[in-house]
């Protein structure tokens, strides 16, 4: 399954909410405010290093470009464009957006 | 809503539809507009399970009065739902908990579910509807 | 593959309807289809044809109904949700038609996949 | 006491214009002054006179014209706020006029409190 | 100072970030969906019943009554009505509204 | 932005505006339609504040290309604020540090404050607008 979340971890808890439910293998997509969580120095990154042992996290590239902070993404976390989020939903039998 | 009542888009296939109410009623709009297409998709046919969980279990509050807001009280349309045949309808143990709510506090019967249980569920599912 | 979209957001405020177009636009130069996008709760503010914004920016309804026409995309705005927020037939953008909540349900059967994008 | 008002999201879907519209009435019927709301970002959607929500619904822009009519409130849209989001002066509905921010600016210089409604 | 606040502390920041920014002596109104966090039970709760040592504690009753929170309110909100809303806003010099 | 430059509403008055910046830029329009508001109130010769805190602290991050998105880069406009008169640009240190940034990693030069500093040049405030 795929799991996609767009908002700032540090303004909702939709990425806590999502990382709650995601079982072991599935994927999480983080678009756009949702990237700062993936970013070195957000108080979110030991969230998103401790989930990406059972999961795997992906970020939007041009949302990170467009927030200034394409230089600055974890260690563990995949960057893809939209292509590959197209694919992402493709090669996923299903997803859930964490509005 | 007898409309509603022979909908069908000629294919037979019923899929898992899973429809995540994460929202508090009132403050937003996506309770009620929510319950519209879940009330439209069981009129399809379709194999519907009502999920709540976040700030969405206080959409199945007893006791609501909406009167000094001045918006309509739709929660009993949740009762309604079994006639629609609505009837897979859970909750998150954990939402409630950090809610202080137990399942004498909801309008309708729940099946709650502990965070494991509502994560294979969800990830058996077709298609996934979140509001 | 086909794709359902679901875009629940209105242009400008959120970025949702953004995004929502470029997967759509981005999924269709893949090779895949996107059969039809419907525009729920305030995405139905997309389909207004009296948008003006300004010249340096993006004009959100003029490039989904681009899109419908060049691909055949068919873009589906809640009667509902659309009557409550002053969308009629009188305001909608080329390619953009109002119609029931059925044709979600019918993305989901019909189609192998369907993306939402909201706030 | 003169109040000024923010109305930055638009109706049905936030309870925001609402909130503001139950605010501003309260504050006239306890002998306050509302001379002026300001709807800004998604908040110019209140201003259409296109809307026809469900009867058992209240209409949201209707009470803002009522309002104005009874108390002369002027109810002002942000142009260009409303230039992006597609209202302009043919779907306005009563009591509603659309002129620049320093409309806002005003009402912050000029009134006792500017009471902002929003997500 | 008026603070006011509209999001469920569950769901949203805004809270935290009003009560980290409020000086002591300072009124804090809870409408819409933030007065969930004014009610037993809640895991905000703790967190409201702490700033109400130093600030002083509002939530909307029709907000309440609107959500089946009438009868659940912590001890040392004070429950106003719209009117007691604007007599909030006439008596504090300003307002802000955590959006 | 020259027909900006001689508003007046005529009573004389300066008022304490703040501008409270609490949200990213691009994942929704509050940054870039906060800056039209700020831009104007400057226009009427008012006493204006900018303060950044929570994710408004991105707004003002260097390095922003926002051509993927396909949407408008307005970064550069913060540096154009001087040229109306508006330096009072402040951030809150706390938000920095828990988002891993300093002041290097900024568009424009701003004053840092406590969480103590920023309390209480809100509360003296007249007029507080937050986006």
């Amino acid at each position: 399954m795929l799991h996609i979340v767009n908002k700032s971890a540090a303004e909702r808890s939709s990425l806590e909410s999502c990382l709650r439910m995601a079982t072991k293998g599935s994927a999480v997509l983080l678009i756009e405010d949702a990237v700062y969580a993936a970013t070195n120095g957000n108080a979110a990154a030991a969230k998103i290093q401790a989930a990406a042992a059972d999961l795997k996290i992906y970020a939007l590239g041009p949302d990170l470009a467009a927030r200034g902070m394409a230089g600055r993404v974890l260690d563990g976390v995949n960057v893809v464009d939209y292509g590959g989020f197209v694919d992402l939903v493709a090669e996923h039998s299903n997803c859930q957006s964490w509005l | 809503m007898s409309d509603m009542d022979e909908m069908d888009d000629g294919s037979g296939v019923v899929k898992k539809f899973m429809f995540l109410n994460r929202k508090a009623p009132h403050g937003t709009v996506y309770a009620l507009e929510g319950l519209e297409v879940v009330l439209i998709t069981a009129a399809f046919d379709q194999d519907v399970s009502m999920v709540f969980t976040d700030d969405g279990v206080f959409q199945l509050m007893k006791g609501i009065d909406s009167k000094g807001i001045e918006v309509k009280d739709f929660s009993k349309t949740y009762r309604a739902l079994e006639g629609y045949d609505i009837e897979k309808l859970y909750v998150d143990q954990a939402s409630m908990d950090a809610r202080g709510l137990t399942e004498d506090d909801l309008i309708v019967d729940v099946t709650v579910l502990s965070v494991d249980e509502m994560a294979n569920l969800m990830a058996e599912q077709d298609v996934v509807i979140s509001f | 593959m086909q794709f359902g979209i679901l875009v629940n957001e209105g242009p400008y405020t959120h970025q949702a309807s953004d995004t929502a177009y470029l997967f759509a636009r981005t999924a269709i130069e893949k090779g895949h289809k996107v059969p039809r996008v419907f525009f729920y709760h305030d995405g139905v503010n997309n389909s207004t044809r009296l948008a003006t914004p300004p010249q340096d920016d993006r004009n959100v309804s003029a490039r989904w109904s681009k899109l419908a026409e060049e691909h055949g995309v068919d873009l589906v705005v809640c009667v509902a949700a659309a009557q409550r927020r002053g969308i009629n037939d009188d305001v909608l953008a080329p390619g953009f038609r109002i119609s029931g909540l059925g044709q979600l349900v019918e993305m989901g059967i019909q189609y192998d996949r369907l993306v939402t994008f909201g706030d």
